[in-house]
């Protein structure tokens, strides 16, 4: 027995205990208990991350002459180690006074604490698959374990994980013709097959090849045009769930494409192929694609009203940037790809977790119904703030770095129109965010909000050490740029020189230690001139300039709603929907043509129906 | 090491002293130009001394000193990365794009403490604040990539030392020189765009619960914004810093270029900043990328 | 009480002797940097704004003086009030001058701000602006020229620079008397968002007539306006 | 060797006697049926051991082939002989008020279809076809509504038509060749049947046997005697008379007409089969005429599948059948209490939760989610779909794949309005009876025990392919070593 095999069989006994013991009041801390160990067995193939071999599981089949094998290379560890801390977080949040306020309100955290064991039983299947079936079965089961997720709140969740599922289908099914194709070129289903004909097949293998799988993958992430499902089924998911999801969920989707798109196929060959009538390769038009998916969501999540809609539009948005660095095919671009893996799960965890500290409190994320939470909630807030700085991307956090390295790729490549849609989707963050943090706990607290306490301490040990994470990896990217070059070396990528403080480069590279270091000591240098002048007094937000006014505490004076009034006169009447309007066609074309084929069933005269069928089959056999 | 602490310390204390003649500028800029006589020679010092002995001030909250303290911190942090004659602080370590999201900081952290005013006012003024930096940075970034392109490096040292072995970058990127000095505009947050102060309107914006320190603090803010825009053009398009002199008539002539712009404009309405700032600058940015990158 | 000499002056506390030879010299430099720089905020009731134009803009030019228009009370120095107070307008001005931070002064522009002028039988109109306000400085004149306007915020720096102009503690120290004109004014259930005691209390303003009979009924109805301490429990 | 007959006479003789012993023997009569079947399967089972999977074949009175009639009993042909038995034994009409008829009828049904499972001989197959027909108008009247005899008057139209289609397509054969064993015309197809008159007959018996398997344009009936039949009756319909009606077909098509063209007829039927099919249960909006569309789609999947040249079709087609005919009845079995429209269901699975557990296993068995065995069947289909070159079958394959989506949405949109809070729903339904729980819950343990038995399954199903897809092996069994040499 690997230690691979020791992983999942405690992924599966995860599953069997949650399953088993879904009513009891300690189910919570008993799941947390076993991710923990997980994490620790993880922790024991530390080697992965940094270059260490791969290792196989003892476990093989054969089915159908189909050979079945898992391991666990550089890759599958970073993967996993975001896995089952995501997850670790979420039930530890759920754990404590979170589950109990759920069960008091009709839900059920034990099945909360299953679907989440479940979720990452799967994704450690998936991410362990050593071949191309493997692969498949894993991705399925990823997918049917999101659902149960997604759909186990009820409510509005059941049609946003119709949505979700029948998405994920789709998604699925066009991996499985590609997986077909596969077999048909090249007889198995193995990774080393495949890898070893990709150089000799076609062009127009390649391009169906990679666009099949690269549309399934991307389904699971919401790459445009398929992300339309993601971000409500994610907000409807209970708390915690969110915080998984959105922060390794659709990055399984992510995984594919590195997998089947980079290591088998090759960037190479997809850089090889141009398109008709555009100066663009293959590979340009998915960073194309990309870079679009980072702006249309991230100015979506823009207008959304709800804080949990709008984390969720995000995480689609992010994923356009690990797709733009990794499709750029460069040590540097693709490294911050990767690295956005993980600082994206980081930090919107964190603030996915804070959003329902909040929600947990409050009982809504509606932004027009907060504010001011920042005196009753701080290190919520202090959650929220560093969140929002890595989401946004800004020194000091670790969203920086990741979206720095795909930024300088960009410009070494000399892609500046690419460069300034990444830029773009950046600005939309900081605008979104901004708003977000501004609506919920800054501005006027409301008056039933005055008794509202910090949440417990079972949620904020999860916030905080993930706010720590975002941190001390924004201080010290090479932490975790290790187990990236570690991945980008398993899947055949070209691999980042880096140091403890991020780049060195002739060029310009980056050292987020001396920055972060400096940029401390400048917040020193300002706070002792502030505190060291004039002493304050802290006043009621009632003590404000109104024009002379007169504030009473019944008299909102709180900015909130269409918080970007100008910005939306201008770009207002850009947001056509056109992709809700499309999937609505969709919908209703093949409803028309649905009822086409039912009224077949009720019109159709039997006797002549069986006379025209003879006629034809006669005349189609001549 | 010891230089380079050295140098952290002196190249703050130099911006700000810089910083506050260029205030002093612009306000003798602005009175000129209306035919008056404009302040004495030490106002710009007088008023921050001021707003600092203030005896009773207010504040509404941690986070409100806080926004005050990333202000001004996250500019003096930000000023070790511009490089200037004899002094290149960590300029290396950080690069073009590092300061690019840097000199965010400082008005996110801004943002932060105008929230916590709970004054409408205040986040009206934000909300166009950030309206205007999502319109000025896509013609900046234009900038910053051709400029970058250019010269083969984001590191501003060595964008120095090229332009002055091979002559200045405004020479040889005459128009996104130009789509940057528009850009400038929008950056010091000027006339024609400086709705998000607006102080008949919304009542100074982000500064409505401003008093004392706190208002100290942003006068500060404005000594260092405005050296650190007119080093950022000098650094990427006048050849930098070859020695003091020439240096200081470089940025100061590039600062007071939008003042004076400014103080004959009134100011453009948000959505209108947005279609001026997407159209022209990015229009002349995106010819001059083309003429770089061909 | 228009005498100054009549306010009873509150001894300085013994212990906060100076003994820094350089702490003179620091209390100038504040004072000179006060005096140079005043920003004011003017609260046009009346015609007297007309006037104010003029003296800020090319022909006399304030800001040569270091004077500079602001909009809100927090950045303010100086509060103008320019025409004749009506019983409404004064409450915003009560509550506009008690949300200036300190030192901060008033200047009443107009024969009005005096005694009411041409609305001296006006039942609407608060006739002694400085029944309810410590003001400064009066520049009378109906309306006054901009170099009169000129010549008194001179004279106001003048005071500043050598520490006269201090009435703005008075309004701490004396506030029930003021409170008191307010209420007899306005009503017994008068309150602004402001805590002028709680401020008195902080920043060490307090004097004998800070609290008397009238605060005592402004507590007595007063909602408390406590500010919201960050806390984590 | 001789007691394979007994598996076709037994039930025959059984389901005419016992209307006729019914009054004498009173409620004993119940228990025949059962009785029957069990020692069937004990019969088949042992005959399996026996043979150790090797064919052998059987003339009946002794007249030799290609003159007598003959049986040949592959372990394909057994294996549905043995499914035939079980399943008819799970589906039985337990309750207590059937009429005694019904137990005939199916007793008629179980020997006509193992007849039909085992004949080597057209128009054995013919006659066992017909005595099935017959059989399961009964069964499909027996409710006695008026909907079922409407219902019932329809499938016996065109069932009617189907059966003169196949007879003319039997006759064009024999007028052709002479003769009607399969063996035989295995032998003589290659030079007399590889040609238009050939492809004629089998068009006209691909429909005409097709309107049981509710092949696309013949299928007509199929929604409405789903409804009104009861539901363990439409379950034996769904998942037992149709695929044997597949198996003649099968077999047909291996030995007598192996032209592309035949193969591509197939297909295209199924596909429209697939496509229609899906995409009407998609518009359902009830449950059972749900489950009837799926079945119409689900059959158009195993055409397609069978229409995959050689071994691998076999092979896919055999998986994706035994695969279906698992799922259907139990679904429609879980129909028994969840009839009508979807939105009266809110609520439903909340207070039956095993029944609505086992819904869910058996959806995702049916969506092929691996490692369900549902899966390996799709997967098998796909693959073997884009291994072939004509287009066709690529469109195909891409017809599977949407339909698949369509079949997800529907069948869990259901399965999602099971779980839905209700609120204040007057519907009450009742729980479902314990004995349509209790097979649901075997079949759902077997669907279980087929997952993680997939590897030896799958090999015991390649040899079931290769020995079917072998004529050489059917001829030489059948004639003999000397007629079968070519």
């Amino acid at each position: 027995m690997t230690l691979l095999d020791g992983l999942i069989l405690l992924a599966l006994i995860s599953v069997l205990v949650t399953m088993l013991g879904y009513r009891l009041p300690v189910i919570g801390w008993l799941t947390s208990a076993l991710f923990a160990g997980q994490l620790l067995v993880l922790f024991l193939m530390s080697g992965l991350g940094y270059g260490g071999d791969t290792i196989h599981s003892s476990v093989a089949l054969s089915i159908f002459g189909q050979p079945l094998s898992w391991r666990f290379d550089a890759l599958s560890w970073f993967f996993a180690l975001i896995t089952i801390g995501a997850a670790l977080a979420s039930s530890l949040f759920a754990a404590g006074e979170w589950g109990r306020q759920y069960r008091q309100n009709g839900g059920n955290p034990g099945l909360l604490q299953f679907s989440l064991a479940l979720n990452v039983l799967t994704m450690l299947i998936l991410l362990a698959s050593g071949d191309l079936l493997a692969l498949f079965i894993g991705w399925e089961l990823v997918s049917w374990a999101s659902f149960l997720l997604m759909a186990m709140a009820g409510g509005a969740a059941f049609s946003w994980a119709m949505r979700y599922i029948t998405y994920a289908t789709g998604g699925a099914m066009a991996i499985l013709a590609g997986m077909g194709m596969v077999y048909q070129m090249t007889g198995s289903l193995q990774y080393a097959d495949l890898m070893a004909v990709a150089g000799q097949l076609s062009q127009a293998q390649v391009v169906i090849l990679s666009l099949l799988f690269g549309s399934g993958f991307a389904i699971k992430m919401g790459v445009l045009p398929f992300h339309l499902w993601q971000a409500g089924a994610y907000a409807e998911t209970p708390g915690p769930g969110t915080a998984f999801l959105g922060s390794i969920s659709s990055r399984m989707g992510l995984y594919g494409i590195l997998v089947v798109l980079v290591q088998l196929i090759g960037l190479g060959r997809l850089i090889e192929i141009d398109i008709s009538f555009t100066w663009l390769s293959l590979r340009d038009l998915l960073m194309w694609v990309a870079a679009i998916t980072i702006i249309l969501p991230t100015f979506t999540a823009l207008r959304q009203n709800d804080a949990r809609r709008l984390l969720a539009w995000h995480g689609v948005g992010q994923g356009g940037y690990m797709l733009l660095g990794i499709f750029s095919a460069t040590a540097l671009g693709s490294s911050g790809g990767l690295m956005h893996v993980f600082n994206h799960a980081t930090y919107q965890a964190a603030l996915f977790l804070s959003v329902y500290a909040v929600v947990h409190r409050t009982g809504t994320a509606d932004l027009n119904k907060l504010g001011g939470l920042v005196t009753r909630m701080p290190l919520s807030f202090l959650v929220m703030l560093v969140g929002i700085i890595g989401l946004a991307g800004i020194p000091p956090m670790n969203g920086f770095v990741s979206k720095w390295l795909v930024y300088r790729s960009l410009l070494i490549e000399g892609m500046p129109l690419l460069f300034v849609a990444s830029v773009i989707g950046t600005l939309g963050t900081i605008l979104s965010v901004y708003k977000l943090i501004h609506n919920m706990f800054l501005g006027q607290l409301r008056a039933e909000h005055s008794e509202i306490r910090e949440a417990p301490w079972s949620m904020m040990l999860p916030m905080l050490v993930l706010s720590l994470i975002v941190f001390i990896t924004g201080f010290m990217p090479g932490l975790a740029l290790d187990w990236v070059a570690a991945a980008q070396a398993a899947v055949g990528l070209p691999v980042l020189q880096h140091s403890l403080g991020g780049v060195e480069m002739e060029q310009g590279g980056l050292d987020m230690t001396w920055l972060v270091a400096v940029l401390f000591a400048g917040f020193g240098i300002g706070a002792l001139l502030f505190y060291s002048t004039g002493k304050t007094r802290h006043v009621n937000q009632l003590d404000n300039y109104a024009g002379g006014h007169f504030l009473t505490a019944d008299v909102r004076y709180h900015y909130s709603d269409h918080f970007y009034a100008g910005l939306m006169h201008r770009i207002g009447h850009w947001y056509r929907e056109s992709f809700q309007w499309l999937e609505s066609v969709l919908i209703s074309l093949t409803g028309f043509v649905a009822q086409g084929a039912s009224g077949f069933y009720r019109i159709v005269q039997p006797a002549l129906l069986m006379l025209v069928v003879v006629v034809l089959a006669l005349w189609v056999v001549r | 090491m010891m230089t380079l602490i050295t140098e952290l310390f002196l190249m703050p204390l130099v911006a700000f002293v810089i910083g506050l003649f260029m205030v002093l500028m612009m306000r003798k800029i602005g009175a000129r130009l209306q035919r008056r006589v404009g302040p004495p020679f030490f106002q710009p010092l007088i008023d921050i001394i001021k707003f600092h002995s203030k005896e009773t001030q207010i504040s509404h909250g941690l986070i409100h000193d806080i926004g005050i303290i990333m202000a001004v911190g996250g500019y003096i942090a930000a000023e070790t990365l511009l490089p200037v004659p004899g002094m290149d602080g960590i300029a290396d370590k950080g690069g073009i794009i590092a300061l690019t999201y840097f000199l965010m900081i400082p008005s996110l952290g801004l943002a932060l403490g105008v929230g916590q005013c709970a004054n409408p006012n205040g986040s009206i003024g934000i909300s166009r604040a950030l309206t205007a930096m999502l319109a000025y940075d896509i013609p900046f970034v234009i900038v910053i990539f051709g400029v970058s392109w250019h010269y083969g490096t984001t590191n501003l040292v060595e964008m120095v030392n090229y332009q002055q072995a091979n002559g200045w970058g405004i020479v040889e990127m005459p128009i996104l020189a130009l789509a940057g000095l528009f850009t400038l505009q929008g950056i010091m947050g000027k006339q024609p765009f400086e709705i998000y102060v607006a102080p008949a309107e919304i009542a100074t914006g982000p500064m409505v619960e401003m008093g004392g320190k706190y208002m100290g603090g942003l006068f500060i803010m404005q000594a260092f914004q405005f050296y650190t825009a007119g080093v950022l053009y000098t650094t990427l398009f006048l050849g930098g810093g070859e020695n003091w002199p020439t240096f200081l008539m470089k940025i100061f002539i590039v600062v007071s270029i939008p003042i004076m712009i400014a103080y004959m404009f009134p100011r453009y309405r948000t959505e209108d900043m947005l279609r001026l700032m997407w159209k022209w600058p990015v229009i002349a940015g995106l010819i001059g990328l083309a003429l770089v990158m061909h | 009480m228009s005498d100054l000499k009549q306010i009873p002056v509150v001894a300085k506390e013994t212990g906060k002797e100076r003994t820094n030879p350089l702490a003179n010299v620091f209390d100038e430099l504040i004072r000179f940097a006060q005096a140079r720089s005043m920003f004011m905020l003017h609260y046009c009731t009346g015609c007297g704004a007309i006037e104010l134009p003029p003296a800020m803009t090319s022909r006399f030019d304030m800001e040569r003086l270091g004077i500079q228009p602001m909009v809100t009370p927090r950045q303010a120095d100086i509060l103008l009030i320019t025409g004749y107070v009506s019983i409404k307008t004064l409450k915003r001005i009560i509550l506009t001058y008690e949300q200036m931070p300190s030192p901060k002064y008033v200047i009443g522009i107009c024969s009005c701000t005096v005694n009411g002028g041409m609305y001296w039988q006006s039942y609407a109109t608060a006739k002694k602006l400085n029944e309810y306000l410590p003001v400064d400085l009066y520049i009378a004149g109906c309306m006054p020229r901009p170099e009169a306007v000129i010549e008194g915020l001179r004279l106001l720096m003048d005071n500043i620079k050598s520490g006269k102009s201090e009435p703005w503690k008075d309004y701490y120290q004396r506030y029930d008397y003021y409170l008191g004109n307010q209420q007899h004014l306005f009503g017994d259930d008068w309150q602004t968002p402001t805590d002028i005691i709680g401020e008195a209390e902080h920043f060490g303003l307090m004097g004998p007539e800070t609290e008397g009979e009238h605060t005592r009924l402004l507590q007595q109805h007063q909602q408390p306006l406590e500010p919201h301490k960050m806390r984590l429990k | 060797m001789n007691m394979i007959t007994l598996i076709v006479a037994l039930p025959l003789l059984a389901a005419f006697l016992l209307p006729i012993s019914d009054r004498a023997l009173g409620s004993v009569s119940r228990f025949v049926g059962p009785i029957v079947l069990l020692m069937n399967i004990i019969l088949i089972m042992t005959l399996w051991q026996k043979s150790e999977g090797a064919p052998f074949a059987l003339a009946l009175g002794g007249f030799r082939p290609p003159l007598g009639i003959s049986f040949y009993v592959d372990q394909l042909a057994l294996l549905f002989a043995l499914l035939v038995s079980i399943l008819a034994l799970m589906l039985w009409p337990y309750k207590a008020d059937t009429n005694p008829r019904v137990f005939g009828l199916m007793l008629l049904l179980t020997g006509a279809a193992s007849g039909m499972a085992l004949s080597g001989d057209l128009f054995n197959i013919y006659v066992f076809f017909e005595l099935l027909s017959v059989a399961s108008f009964g069964l499909v009247a027996s409710l006695r509504t008026g909907a079922a005899f409407a219902a019932t008057t329809r499938y016996l139209i065109i069932s009617g038509f189907g059966t003169v289609m196949a007879l003319t397509g039997v006759a064009l054969i024999y007028t052709q060749t002479g003769t009607l064993n399969l063996a035989h015309l295995a032998t003589l197809a290659p030079q007399q049947l590889d040609n238009a008159t050939g492809l004629t007959a089998f068009a006209l018996i691909l429909l005409g046997i097709g309107v049981k398997a509710e092949l696309f344009p013949v299928n007509t009936w199929v929604p409405e005697v789903y409804a009104t039949a009861s539901r363990r009756v439409s379950a034996l319909m769904a998942g037992l008379v149709s695929k044997l009606a597949v198996l003649v077909i099968v077999r047909l098509m291996v030995l007598i007409f192996p032209q592309p063209e035949a193969m591509q007829l197939m297909l295209a039927l199924g596909v429209a089969g697939v496509l229609i099919g899906e995409l009407s249960a998609w518009r359902a909006r009830d449950f059972v005429r749900m489950l009837s569309f799926s079945s119409i789609g689900q059959l158009g999947l195993v055409f397609v599948a069978f229409s995959i040249p050689g071994e691998a079709g076999i092979l896919a087609g055999l998986a994706v059948a035994l695969h279906h005919l698992l799922v259907k009845p139990a679904l429609f079995l879980l129909a028994e209490r969840w009839g009508g429209s979807l939105g009266r269901l809110e609520g439903a699975g909340r207070r039956s939760p095993l029944a609505a557990g086992l819904f869910v296993l058996f959806a995702l068995s049916l969506v092929g989610v691996p490692p369900l065995p549902g899966f390996w069947a799709k997967l098998l289909t796909i693959v073997g779909l884009l291994g072939q070159a004509a287009p066709l079958y690529w469109f195909a394959a891409a017809v599977v794949l949407v339909a698949t989506v369509a079949e997800v949405n529907y069948l869990f949109r259901f399965g999602l309005t099971l779980f839905k809070r209700e609120e204040q729903s007057a519907q009450v339904h009742k729980p479902h009876a314990r004995i349509d729980l209790g097979t649901v819950s075997v079949m759902g343990v077997v669907l279980l025990t087929a997952m993680f038995l997939i590897a030896p399954l799958g090999e015991r199903m390649q040899t079931i392919a290769d020995q079917t897809t072998d004529r050489g092996l059917y001829i030489s069994t059948v004639l003999g070593p000397v007629g079968g040499a070519r």
